[in-house]
């Protein structure tokens, strides 16, 4: 499926997306608008099946990230829509299950259990306790309304729609990121070149057809940015005309070395920072590294660290260790936050 | 095999959904969550760069976004209670009373009771310690 | 280790840090078993002064800037300049608190301001986006707490409510931001993000993005720039501002409308300080080269409604609250003209706004520190004509609160004119340094901003003449009878009088203190962790070449 | 260098020290003794500034260049920025902003200090008469007074002295304070507090307009904030035009020329002595003072230049118009004291060629008129406080008449003043009105656009004949005919107290004489005083105009008969006076009849289109632009208020609202 039609059909699913969140919030007068949104949220979720299947091809994850990411957003739509607020907590803990279940799919299973466990099993206990010890009787009229529903939803889901939009622009095409051996070998090719005196050999070593010097070294250095204007600049420079256009050796000969020395430059530019081993060894791959070059496992993704739970302990308790710290601080300061808000309380229950 | 871009936009929706449902629930509870529902979004993101980056730092920040959401959890829970009991409702849209001067309330209209809208009992839990009180007594606690 | 650096190094930096919040832990666990009347105040303050002494005996370069890519604190300028200032103010507010003895929650509010303001100074020295988000969150819990423990009951819950809710909103956001930050560099370090954004000669931003048109760096910049406009009380993200400070107590609101502020700025300038140093390089990305414009929009709409809702107001916290926000204004305005200015000059954005931030402090604190005295139960201070009379009834004080009012103004001799003056004068600087037709426009656009900065400021003093017109033109009302006993709050009132008058009479007293020295050269990690930047001239050439 | 140099801090400072000890222990121990710390340090002051021009004129004098007759010193640095180890011989590359506390001491500041001083302390003295009642008790803000009075000699003292834009602007910044504290120095009424809300804000706006000229004028000048940096350099940027242009905005926010006067008419809402220090003196002169100061700068643009002459020549007509109607004393002074600067600023205006000594002509005929003007003004407002103490604040010229046998000493100094203002030989100014024509007669052979000029000399002598004429009814209106009294006066009345009449006696003095005394005529020549700024072309002697002297008296004399004519008898209306029953009556009543034709049909209804005009525009426009302040705010808070209703999902909702607003707009941008 090409960009195009991606976002057409997305478009059409945020639309009717959009149409059962409106209709479903809850209004004064609700009549059967709800049934419409039902049917509306029907409509966008097979469209966004149907987008996803048509895009990727099938395997189990695909299978597993349907399921959850359908739980998910249903769970969390119902949750936004419930009149009821117990029944929007249970949505809630429907949608963290299910993102759960997504996060077990990105590889990681300590945070799943963490998410489980801090919002199921505590804020949304601790919040159903709470509904039910503020005693209502009946539904709120709060319950039953909603603030502006329409500008709410209609904002939100052009805020969801540019996002999309925006992410599919930029995961759409491919560009390299600057390779330091590549530029090594491309630097060594040149300066072997340079040792060539036969006008037609070089240019057949430097510039002929993909084998162009220049353009190699722009990909390998990112295909844009400074230091490719650098090598644009120099080229209009040094090399009067452009190399493949010249035929005066010594002329070429003065622009190869100037485009060495960029190279080089930009090489040496790159080894002036110390390495982060610390960093490296407990978080996985490191971050300088262009896809191409992280460790894959089988399927062709990348590898995380073998030990994934172990690895992130080390890492909170290594790299991490101020804002573990802080962490802590910051649960210490809530809960007697907490206690110090509810102490105020008007000590009405007496009778 | 799926891409980053499908998490992504996974992670958005839910972010979205969990803003709309910030702006236009009003009561404080549902508000509180879904506001946690924005959260669980960027989590979404968090882990699926992490995953696709290969390095371990977004997971960690995850934890740390958890513990964060815990602690505004405790201090929620604790408004809210006095919330309450000030207004004796957990409609948010009650505390108006901080606005520009010369602006009229949003005061609500008396609701319209049409046949589909039906009153939803809710459950409840008598005070810890004392005799299940009579129904005008409870009322008012 | 920690990091590539030894825990020792850690631990010495951040002793400052480390007292504070053992003593505030302290406070908390062992506050509700000791005797009602333990000083806590006088115990708070000593921790703030200790906390000092051991900032100023810390040692310049304890931490190897060659690691910067691999830690996640940092020492450079700004983070010196964020760390002096909060832990000073942290003895300011804890002599304006003094007066709480009273109240029964008393090491409650020593122990959260103390865990506030050090949140603070986290924020200044992070170097990692879990640090900063949770050195901002340090400051929003306690300022939840504090909303709601001062002021009258029902409005001080209703303003803790509202800044609950709209605070875990944009923190909601702010963390949107930082996911896709994260994403887009592979990293959390900040230096290691800025290097990698502004065309790094490390790290790439991610290979499968294609970010040469920077459409996907939008994202993370608006959700941040949302989140922390929040707590600068930017325009359109200010609407909490009026309705919280008119809710609480003054001393709340001197707290509210400088910690999150100065919290705020130092995380933008944090953040976004790679593309905001002065002759920064180009991003890699039309997003970054043009985010001055971004910040030009909402410098101009952020002073201009400030100044302009301030006009209608009466109660004299939602004045001062919309008057924090236009000043906001301008400190972006300083932000938002960093990148366009020139050595030449002698100006520098960022500096210019931290001074700018600096002259608001201590006006802002001063205004609220003499309301919160003057403000009793008998006789409250809600609109500025329960000012009349002041002039004559308590002369220095009113005195005090000209001055303040003064230099809000920008009054010559104040350090609010010179705060100005920067600020101006940067942004009408701009168009003569650049001669490429490209910053022709650029020109326009900063002359504009001065123009409406300053217009703003002429306009906006109309706001503070009537407060001044309250005190002194006008009869009192009622006679009152002041407690002219002492008060520690007149300390923070006298030290702010002074140096209101110091910044507008001898600035560089201040400037050329040992801790702000090169605030006129932002943090530009490049630079600071040793690596050479291409010289100004050869980015020249690039630029014209376009 | 001058031994001045090193005592000339001492004549700014001494009264801001003063007016800070006279505000903090005024009301509780000085009480009625609160004028004295202002007085003295004003003496002080003057004898300082005597002492200091004595310097100067000796320098002048000597023509020796070890001993220069322009002197700048630098008493303490105030800011620098920048890296400190990067400043170096170029700024340009070195990078670094500094201003210092410096006072630059040429013939120009020293004679602007003498009259401030000496006329603020002479001021003062009848101040300490004014602010008391009849029964001698003081007003209740009397240290207020004085210590405000206090401060704005000391802003002003800065502000003239200043040698950077900075520290002239704080001056600047300095006066308008205390013009504000001191027109609603009465703010139990209301229209005095918003007379000085008015004068504050419009005044700002031109203030506005000068910082921003400033801010231009540092870039121009290659970051330059020092008078001789800024004056003295060979080549400016192009930016030097427009920073001209608002700096000229910023001097007629404070010198109440034409888009920018309204405040001043409103600001006789303060005690008379103000009005005569500030808003005829000294304050409303700080423009004149700063296009003076800049003049080399503005002699190399002759458009803006142009704009200045023709400002001034329609802010000196317009006043002059709506004065002649006017029926209250005071707002005849203000109007025509509009008109006075307009002319000022005629003469600066003619200031075109920096290679010729046109500028010099100009600045010194401005300075001239500037200085003849503070002593007479001075002295007619003055009088006119006089008049209104004794007259119970009534001051309507309907309500009074025939003050002349009660009021003698107030009538001899208004009288005085009322020649030198009509510019009657041989009083004050006769001599400078003289000067500022001759000059723009001078200006139209040297400029490409002469008829403009030539335009712009008759505008100058019919504006002069104008004056004579609306002086001279005030002056006949308020001291002849037959006596009448206002009620509140109660049919007693007496003169003033002698600390009122003596400093009036001492003022008609100088509006007699200190005009032929300064005129070329004499050894103690302004012009040649002043010719000697280094900078300057040196000064050939130039002979008086003839036509512009004969043209100019005739229109002065014109004036005071035909006011003598109209008003000679006292009264206001034509048919009161007309039905007048002598021979000698009737007689000049038929002429009178065949004037007052004339005058209604020549006069009045052009006058009316003028006075619609104008009405609509202070109206409409310029006090509609005080009133925009108060009423755009409620324009943009109908945007902005309704989301600002209290509810917390209206705040979120407009927050999302703006990040998706930027998201879509940006993206598209891309």
């Amino acid at each position: 499926m090409n960009d195009q039609s991606w976002m057409t059909l997305t478009n059409l699913s945020l639309l009717f997306g959009w149409l059962a969140v409106y209709f479903c919030l809850p209004k004064r007068i609700s009549g059967s608008s709800r049934l419409i949104g039902y049917v509306a949220g029907c409509i966008a979720l097979i469209i966004s099946a149907i987008q996803i299947f048509t895009t990727y091809s099938f395997n189990p994850e695909l299978v597993l990230f349907c399921v959850f990411s359908f739980f998910a957003v249903v769970g969390s739509c119902l949750m936004i829509v419930a009149q009821n607020p117990a029944h929007g907590a249970i949505c809630f803990a429907l949608t963290i299950t299910s993102t759960g279940g997504i996060f077990l799919l990105l590889a990681a299973p300590f945070v799943m259990a963490a998410n489980i466990i801090v919002y199921a099993g505590a804020i949304i206990v601790t919040f159903l306790f709470l509904l039910m010890l503020v005693n209502q009787h009946n539904a709120d009229l709060a319950d039953s309304e909603s603030r502006e529903p329409f500008l709410a939803s209609v904002t939100g889901f052009i805020l969801m729609g540019s996002f999309i939009s925006i992410l599919t622009a930029s995961f759409s095409s491919q560009s390299l990121s600057g390779n330091r051996n590549e530029i090594e070998l491309i630097i060594n090719e040149t300066q072997q070149a340079l040792s060539i005196t036969n006008l037609s050999e070089l240019k057949a070593k430097v510039i002929n057809g993909d084998n162009y010097v220049v353009t190699k070294l722009k990909n390998a250095l990112g295909g844009s940015g400074i230091w490719v204007e650098r090598i644009e600049v120099d080229v209009q420079k040094n090399g009067t005309l452009m190399i493949n256009k010249s035929d005066d050796i010594v002329e070429i000969k003065t622009a190869l070395t100037s485009l060495v020395s960029i190279g080089t430059e930009y090489l040496k530019y790159r080894s002036l920072l110390r390495p982060s081993i610390a960093m490296v060894g407990n978080s996985g791959a490191d971050p300088s590294l262009p896809l191409g070059k992280i460790r894959k496992d089988q399927s062709g993704r990348p590898a995380m660290p073998a030990d994934n739970t172990t690895f992130l302990g080390k890492l909170l308790f290594s790299d991490q260790l101020i804002a573990v710290e802080l962490a802590g601080l910051l649960l210490l300061v809530a809960t007697i936050g907490a206690i110090v808000i509810v102490r105020q309380l008007p000590t009405k229950v007496s009778s | 095999m799926l891409d980053l871009k499908i998490y992504l936009i996974l992670g958005a929706i839910l972010f979205c959904i969990g803003l709309i449902g910030f702006v236009s629930r009003r009561n404080m509870i549902t508000m509180f969550l879904s506001a946690e529902l924005m959260l669980q979004g960027v989590a979404i993101n968090f882990l699926a760069f992490s995953r696709f980056r290969g390095n371990l730092q977004g997971q960690s920040f995850v934890l740390f976004i958890l513990s964060v959401a815990a602690c505004e959890a405790a201090i929620a829970l604790a408004l809210i209670v006095i919330l309450y009991r000030a207004k004796n409702s957990l409609d948010v849209s009650k505390w108006q009373d901080l606005r520009e001067e010369d602006l009229e309330p949003n005061e609500d209209q008396e609701i319209l009771l049409v046949d589909s809208y039906q009153v939803q009992p809710m459950p409840t839990l008598p005070v810890a310690g004392h005799r299940p009180a009579q129904e005008e007594d409870a009322s008012h606690v | 280790m920690i990091g590539s650096l030894l825990i020792v190094d850690y631990i010495q930096y951040m002793m400052p840090e480390i007292v504070l919040f053992s003593l505030a832990s302290l406070m908390l666990l062992f506050g509700p078993f000791v005797k009602k009347n333990t000083p806590w105040a006088l115990i708070s303050s000593l921790g703030f002064l200790l906390a000092y002494l051991l900032l100023l005996s810390n040692k310049h370069g304890a931490i190897d800037p060659s690691l910067l890519f691999s830690i996640n604190i940092l020492e450079d300028m700004s983070s010196n300049f964020i760390r002096h200032f909060s832990l000073g103010m942290g003895l300011f507010f804890c002599l304006l608190f003094w007066r709480d003895c009273q109240t029964e929650n008393t090491f409650e509010t020593f122990a959260l301001i103390m865990f506030l303001v050090t949140g603070c100074s986290i924020v200044g020295i992070s170097n990692d986006l879990i640090v900063l988000f949770l050195g901002l969150e340090l400051i929003s819990i306690p300022t939840y707490v504090l909303l709601y423990l001062h002021g009258k009951k029902d409005l001080a819950a209703e303003s803790a409510m509202k800044y609950f809710f709209l605070s875990i909103f944009s923190s909601g956001l702010v963390l949107l931001g930082f996911s896709y930050l994260y994403g887009i560099v592979g990293t959390t370090n900040i230096s290691a993000i800025s290097d990698a954004l502004c065309n790094g000669y490390r790290f790439k931003p991610s290979a499968d993005l294609d970010n040469s048109s920077g459409l996907l760096f939008l994202i993370p910049m608006l959700a941040i720039l949302a989140g922390l406009g929040f707590k600068i009380s930017m325009v359109p993200f200010h609407f909490y501002a009026p309705d919280v400070y008119q809710g609480t107590t003054y001393r709340m609101c001197a707290l509210l409308a400088t910690v999150s502020k100065v919290a705020g700025f130092a995380a933008i300038v944090r953040i976004f300080g790679f593309a905001l140093a002065q002759g920064a390089l180009p991003g890699s990305s039309k997003t970054l080269d043009n985010i001055y414009v971004l910040f030009w929009i909402l410098s101009a709409v952020t002073m201009t409604i400030g100044t302009i809702l301030g006009l209608l107001q009466r109660n004299l916290r939602r004045i001062l609250a919309y008057s924090s926000i236009s000043h906001s204004g301008y400190i972006l305005a300083g932000i938002a003209v960093a990148p366009k200015l020139e050595l030449a000059t002698g100006l520098d954005g960022i500096g210019a706004s931290f001074f700018y931030l600096i002259a608001y402090f201590f006006g802002t604190f001063g205004i609220f520190a003499v309301l919160d005295v003057l403000d009793t139960k008998e006789k409250p201070i809600e609109d500025w004509d329960d000012l009349a009379g002041i002039g004559s009834q308590t002369p220095l004080l009113a005195i005090c609160l000209a001055v303040f009012l003064f230099s809000l103004i920008g009054i010559p001799f104040t350090g609010g004119f010179l705060a100005k003056f920067f600020i101006v004068f940067g942004c009408v600087s701009v168009p003569y340094t650049w001669d490429d037709a490209l910053s022709k426009g650029t020109h326009n656009l900063f002359f504009l901003l001065g123009i409406i900065a300053f217009l703003n400021a002429a306009v906006g003093s109309w706001i503070y003449l009537r407060i001044l017109s309250g005190i002194y033109f006008k009869p009192a009302i009622w006679p009152r009878v002041f407690n002219t006993s002492f008060r520690p709050s007149y300390f923070p009132i006298i030290a702010c009088l002074l140096i209101v008058l110091v910044l507008g009479i001898k600035p560089n007293l201040i400037i050329n203190l040992n801790i702000l020295k090169g605030m006129a050269h932002p943090v530009n990690s490049v630079s600071l962790s040793g690596v050479e930047i291409p010289k100004p001239a050869e980015i020249d050439v690039v630029l014209k070449r376009q | 260098m001058y031994d001045a140099m090193a005592y000339l801090w001492m004549i700014p400072v001494i009264p801001i020290i003063a007016g800070f000890i006279t505000f903090i222990i005024g009301p509780s121990l000085l009480r009625s003794h609160a004028h004295l710390p202002c007085i003295i340090a004003g003496l002080i002051s003057f004898v300082l500034s005597l002492f200091v021009l004595n310097d100067v004129v000796k320098a002048v004098e000597s023509n020796d260049i070890s001993n220069p007759s322009s002197v700048s010193v630098s008493y303490f640095e105030w800011f620098r920025t920048g890296d400190p180890n990067l400043v170096g011989e170029n700024i340009k590359t070195a990078g670094s902003l500094k201003a210092e506390f410096s006072l630059r001491l040429d013939p120009l500041s020293s004679a602007m200090i003498v009259m401030v001083t000496f006329l603020g302390t002479l001021i003062a003295v009848f101040s300490t008469g004014y602010m008391r009642d009849h029964h001698g008790h003081i007003d209740p803000g009397y240290p207020r007074f004085f210590a405000s009075v206090s401060l704005f000699l000391g802003s002003m003292l800065i502000l003239v002295l200043a040698d950077n834009v900075l520290l002239l602007y704080a001056g600047w910044e300095g006066v308008g304070l205390c013009s504000y504290l001191l027109i609603g120095f009465w703010f139990e009424k209301p229209s005095a507090c918003k007379a000085a809300r008015k004068a504050f804000l419009v005044t700002r706006l031109g203030d506005v307009a000068l910082f921003l000229g400033f801010a231009l004028l540092w870039v121009s000048s290659g970051y330059h904030l020092d008078f001789d940096g800024l004056l003295t350099l060979s080549n400016y940027d192009s930016g030097v035009g427009l920073a001209c242009f608002l700096m000229f905005l910023g001097a007629c926010g404070k010198s109440a020329q034409f888009p920018l006067h309204v405040w001043l008419p409103d600001a006789m809402e303060g005690p008379s002595p103000v009005s005569a220090l500030i808003h005829a003196a000294t304050m409303v002169t700080a423009g004149v003072y700063l296009l003076a100061r800049f003049m080399p700068l503005f002699a190399s643009v002759p458009e803006v230049q142009m704009v200045v002459i023709g400002i001034g020549a329609f802010t000196s007509l317009l006043a002059a118009l709506i004065a002649l109607t006017q029926t209250d004393l005071k707002r005849i002074l203000a109007y025509s004291t509009m008109s006075q600067l307009g002319y000022m600023f005629m003469a600066l205006g003619s200031g075109i060629d920096v290679k010729s000594a046109l500028p010099i002509l100009a600045l010194s005929a401005a300075i001239f008129h500037l200085l003849t003007h503070a002593f007479f003004k001075a002295l007619l407002f003055l009088s006119a406080g006089s008049v209104m103490h004794s007259m119970h604040d009534v001051i309507d010229l309907r309500r009074i008449g025939g003050l002349r046998k009660v009021l003698p000493l107030t009538h001899i100094g208004f009288l005085c003043g009322a020649l030198a203002l009509a510019g009657l030989p041989p009083f004050a100014g006769f001599w400078s009105k003289d000067e500022i024509l001759s000059v723009i007669h001078e200006t139209s052979k040297h400029s490409n656009y002469p008829w403009f000029y030539i335009l712009m000399w008759a505008t100058g002598i019919f504006v002069a004949f104008l004056t004579a004429f609306y002086t001279f009814r005030a002056y006949f209106l308020t001291f002849w005919g037959g006596l009448k009294l206002p009620e509140e006066c109660h049919g007693e009345v007496h003169e003033s107290p002698k600390s009122m009449t003596y400093p009036l006696l001492l003022l008609s003095v100088f509006a007699i004489g200190i005009g032929f005394a300064l005129s070329n005529s004499t050894p103690l020549s302004i012009e040649k005083f002043l010719g000697k700024t280094p900078g300057y072309l040196l000064l050939e002697h130039h002979d008086h105009d003839w036509l512009t002297v004969g043209f100019a008296t005739a229109s002065g004399f014109a004036g005071l008969i035909l006011a003598f004519v109209f008003y000679g008898k006292g009264g206001v209306t034509f048919s009161e006076q007309s039905s007048g029953r002598s021979n000698f009556a009737v007689e000049l009543s038929k002429n009178k009849f065949f004037f007052d034709e004339i005058y209604n049909k020549l006069l009045i209804a052009p006058l009316n289109l003028v006075f619609y005009c104008s009405r609509i525009f202070d109206q409409y426009i310029l006090d509609g632009l005080v009133d925009l302040i108060a009423h755009i705010p409620r324009m943009i808070a109908q945007l902005f208020r309704p989301i600002q209703n209290g509810l917390v999902q209206f705040y979120a909702l407009a927050m999302i609202l703006a990040v998706t607003v930027f998201l879509i707009a940006l993206a598209r941008s891309m």
